[in-house]
């Protein structure tokens, strides 16, 4: 990505790898990186994913789970967030065991506008894909703003590293860092007629932090998860509804999206349906 | 090497793995992956008159060894697909079987006469067997007289070889069977998936908006090949399995009960290079012992148990 | 400590868990265990007059997240039940629900009167719908008529609560339901294992020495789950669901869909502690949010999806 | 196991376990050693067995897997063998993974007679119960003869084991070890009229074993495999025809049993039918 230029439309580009786990690092609570071998390197878009299944999985779970892409290259990484079966199997898994990657999957954020100031707002195990953005904006000589919010100081993995790369603010639930409360606290206070907000999270904390932008009439690209069989627009089993109709296949149209696309539900303010 | 060929009535395969329909989009997604003209045949996401958006989310989601899924048919629309997809599927030389589902018989007929003319369409394979829209075909399918009905419409509407997919879920599979065998299909194909539901413990809410959706998955794999045994036995015309297959042992199972073609379905999810690998382990299977296709074809119906 | 037990019909059950038939021996099997009283009852492996040796081998192979049995009701006779096994039951305070089967309905009927004089059955449960025996009731469980003449005539014969167990696949699930329930039955249950076949590609011949077996654990779950939720709908007395339940979670599921009480079944073979276990789980999740099982029973079918 | 008085009648004496696996050893080509942590004891009788499943399996596969003995105590152990997707899980488990044992299941081998020439015949990973036998006799002064065949010399897991309790005679298929051969061209030699003669391995070598000793007229005891579900009886899918007519349940019954009461398939030469 040349973070200046608007990304390319989504090309046939993604590949199906079947690559050893190189490293497997505890971090947090119940959060923990993966980096895989690929030799001939996986060339990736900040907000891009990857389907992502060990062959050792038997029937169980079935399905490859989506992981947004922490960086490409000859040693990919994920941050996964343990929940269920899948992600607890990968956050047991040893350096050598067999994956199977399928990816670059979906468009990664567009932008972001040289004319503006990027505002990264992240919760959680939604830094992934805002992370990789940072890194890149860092790369071309810019410095984000970011807000990182979790329950407590233990659901910020990566804080540090996103430190490096941007000014942060960070929220906790409980007070144990930052400032006491969520993202949308301290985001008031930091948007500009000139913020260009990107954000990843859960869906609630990502319609409010649309909903702000929607006031502020400030552009906001939000990282949406939705259930996944496939990853490239086969399975028909991610439809978004959108604003103008019919469906954005999160797969494809997305996993990052303009805000404004997206008929949230519960509607946000946008529509002013509340 | 040995000759992996399959004729399923008047048409031959170059192997017998096919892809199951609404499991490989319109097949171009999967060229990333492998070159899909090396496959037996891909069936298309099932195709309608008009395009069709399809129900609300969400519509899939996984259960043990399975999924559930409630599309809705959601496809291009057969003119899209005609005139976007089917040109760059024949410049490859990729057999194409065009699914196709209506919810009457006049538009099923439309339909087949649409394609008829299309050079690149292998065969039409009928989809009267849906579970997941009200509108839709599985009134035909389970019930023999409307399923005879549409198949003997289709068949007076192309000559394209025409397959039918049964419904699992037939009260009397043999009578429907047998219906579109007299009505003049050139095959049978089996089973399409099967109505389940799922429900969120935790919100305490059914998981899926349109309630129920579709078994699929290795989870249905022994029903569908009891249904296929079944079947083999009940029509004189070939029978192409589906159901749960995602490697070699799984596609012999059902050759070995009497199909004399598979179609990868919910696999190409888990291993999008499944229906690939599926078609080089039946050729290594039957290099090693020695043994045609033909040779395989129905052989566990004669040998003893254990 | 939230209240626990269930009404179904005239006969109250410590909690909604009971262990499916044929899963469970006779239960005494279990108790070096746990307490096999604690649970809400157990179902006894289908009882016939005579004492039957069951099918050849092999009975039974693993398929993808469930099973495939075809024992061929091999059971001790009703009689050698009462004697040996029953009074060590009754002793315990077990509640017990006699699984019975038969070819007739005379059979059926003299099998109901025997148990009908002995203290401590609890229920008697009709397995009409069991797939693995040819001459065996699953005739009965598919067609409406004869399940309601089964039942009607069975209920003559015992003052016993009645429950009938469903076949997943009568061709019109909602008349036999119908049926049953106008014949008196007390509960319906659901499901009985689905028809399933496996065939061993490497020595090419079919697995079950029957051919056929029935599908068990959670494999079938999102299909027993849609039967049961259709049958909620469909009568006015209590349905008690089975199929694949392995955790609370699970069980969950079939409660929020109507059910008032669970089975669990092939899940004992996989964790012989599972059936206590899901017990304590639903108390723990009834504890969590502060509801009682009825609060529970049929709560999904009214929330909104998603 | 008092191995000069036959065993008591099957108990109700199995428990259900959930213990961390303590070790796991890799022996010869795809043979691994599991030994459990069980710190009141798993009492068991030479022949019993163990239904087997980690609680990390998920449903796949769904069930337990048997397994016998090859000692019992606050460390039982079981030798496995990797054929198919259970025993790949168990041969991939690292130590303090939690596995469910439920046992000591089924009945062990009777007797030996103590007026009688133990010879205990063993393919592959048919040495646990034979194993565990042979140094129940051991302890109790006497020195059993055994056979043991495989392969190749890599499928002779615990040989050295045996030799230290048994007087062994190896054979090997390639010759690699031992006579090259199966264990029927030593057997004629060692069998004398006061043989008694315990064998556990494939199942075309306990038929061969057997009709032997039937020609010999010396008492012989199987450890039979079958399909399993649960282990005690309740699942009714392990049935054995019987001469007498109708089925033993190996797990119930067996899975150690007198040879002459099988109706073995093909039929052995004992009823001179082939
Ligand atoms: C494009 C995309 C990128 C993602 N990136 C990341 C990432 O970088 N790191 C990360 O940890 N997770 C990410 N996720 C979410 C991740 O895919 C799910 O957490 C994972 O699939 C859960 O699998 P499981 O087997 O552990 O849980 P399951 O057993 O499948 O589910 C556990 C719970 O999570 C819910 N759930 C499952 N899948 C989803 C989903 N896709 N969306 C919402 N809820 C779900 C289930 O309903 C259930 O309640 C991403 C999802 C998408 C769509
Ligand atoms: C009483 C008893 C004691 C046993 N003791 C041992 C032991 O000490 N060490 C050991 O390694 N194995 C032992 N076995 C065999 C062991 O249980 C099986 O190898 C195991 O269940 C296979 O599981 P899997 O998932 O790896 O293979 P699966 O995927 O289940 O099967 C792989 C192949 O093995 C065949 N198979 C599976 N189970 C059996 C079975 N029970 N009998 C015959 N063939 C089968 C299948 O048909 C298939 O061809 C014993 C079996 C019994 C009944
Ligand atoms: C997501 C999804 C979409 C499907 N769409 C169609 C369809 O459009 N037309 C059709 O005939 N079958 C459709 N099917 C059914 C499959 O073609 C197949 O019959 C079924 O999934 C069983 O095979 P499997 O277990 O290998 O997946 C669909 C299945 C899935 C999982
Ligand atoms: C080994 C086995 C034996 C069974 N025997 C009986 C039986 O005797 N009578 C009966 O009504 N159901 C019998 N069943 C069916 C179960 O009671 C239950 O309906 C079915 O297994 C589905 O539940 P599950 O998925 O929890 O196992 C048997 C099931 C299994 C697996
Ligand atoms: S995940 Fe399959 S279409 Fe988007
Ligand atoms: S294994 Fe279940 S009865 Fe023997």
């Amino acid at each position: 990505m040349t973070p200046s230029h608007p990304p390319s439309a989504p090309s046939n580009q993604y590949r199906h790898l079947r690559v050893p786990l190189l490293r497997r690092e505890s971090v947090g609570n119940a959060y923990h990186v993966l980096s895989f071998e690929v030799p001939d390197g996986l060339p990736a878009d900040p907000g891009q994913f990857v389907m992502v299944r060990a062959t050792t999985w038997g029937n169980s779970p079935l399905l490859p789970r989506p992981m947004s892409l922490l960086t490409g290259g000859t040693t990919p990484e994920i941050l996964l967030k343990v929940v269920g079966e899948g992600t607890l199997r990968m956050g047991r898994a040893e350096p050598g065991e067999l994956f199977s990657l399928t990816g670059p999957l979906g468009r990664g954020w567009r932008g972001p506008h040289p004319a503006r100031q990027p505002l990264l707002v992240a919760g959680g195990v939604g830094i992934a894909p805002l992370l990789f953005l940072a890194r890149e904006l860092a790369s071309s000589g810019r410095r984000p703003l970011a807000i990182y919010g979790g329950r407590t100081s233990r659901d910020l993995p990566f804080s540090d590293d996103l430190e490096e790369v941007a000014e942060v603010h960070i929220t906790t639930e409980d007070g144990s860092r930052g400032l006491r409360g969520r993202v949308t606290d301290v985001l008031d206070d930091l948007l500009t007629p000139e913020s260009e907000v990107f954000t990843c999270g859960p869906d609630r904390m990502m319609a409010a932090v649309a909903d702000a932008t929607f006031a502020r009439d400030v552009p906001c690209q939000v990282s949406l998860e939705a259930p996944m069989a496939c990853g490239f627009g086969v399975c028909l089993g991610c439809p978004v509804p959108a604003v103008s109709g019919g469906y954005l296949y999160a797969c494809q149209e997305g996993p990052c999206l303009d805000a404004r696309r997206i008929a949230w539900y519960p509607p946000t303010s946008q529509r002013g349906a509340r | 090497m040995t000759h992996q060929a399959v004729r399923v009535g008047s048409l031959t395969l170059k192997n017998p793995v096919l892809t199951a329909s609404g499991t490989f989009g319109y097949g171009l997604e999967f060229a990333p992956f492998f070159d899909i003209e090396d496959l037996g045949g891909i069936c298309t996401k099932g195709l309608s008159l008009a395009p069709r958006p399809g129900n609300p989310p969400p519509r899939i989601c996984e259960t043990p060894a399975g999924m559930l899924n409630a599309i809705g048919l959601a496809n291009v629309g057969v003119e899209a697909f005609c005139t976007e997809k089917l040109p760059l599927l024949r410049e490859r030389g990729v057999t194409v079987i065009a699914n196709i589902f209506a919810s009457s018989i006049d538009d099923f007929v439309t339909l087949a006469n649409r394609l008829d003319r299309e050079p690149g369409i292998h065969a039409i394979e009928l989809n009267v067997s849906c579970p997941n829209v009200k509108t839709g075909g599985i009134e035909f399918g389970r019930d023999p007289h409307l399923s005879g009905e549409v198949t003997a419409a289709v068949r007076a509407a192309t000559r394209l070889p025409l397959w039918v997919k049964m419904s699992p879920e037939a009260a009397d599979l043999a009578a429907v069977a047998r219906a579109c065998q007299d009505a003049g299909a050139d095959a049978l194909t089996a089973i399409n998936t099967i109505r389940g539901m799922a429900i969120d413990p935790e919100r305490m809410c059914v998981r899926l908006a349109n309630r129920t959706g579709g078994l699929s998955g290795p989870a249905i794999r022994p029903i569908a090949l009891r249904i296929v045994w079944d079947l083999v036995g009940l029509v004189d015309i070939p029978v192409i399995a589906i159901g749960g297959i995602a490697t070699a042992a799984d596609a012999l199972q059902f050759l070995l009960a009497g199909a004399h073609a598979v179609q990868v379905g919910t696999a190409s999810f888990s291993d999008p290079v499944a229906p690939l690998t599926v078609a080089q382990g039946i050729r290594a299977f039957c290099e090693h012992r020695g043994l045609s296709i033909d040779d395989l074809i129905g052989r566990a119906r004669t040998s003893a148990t254990s």
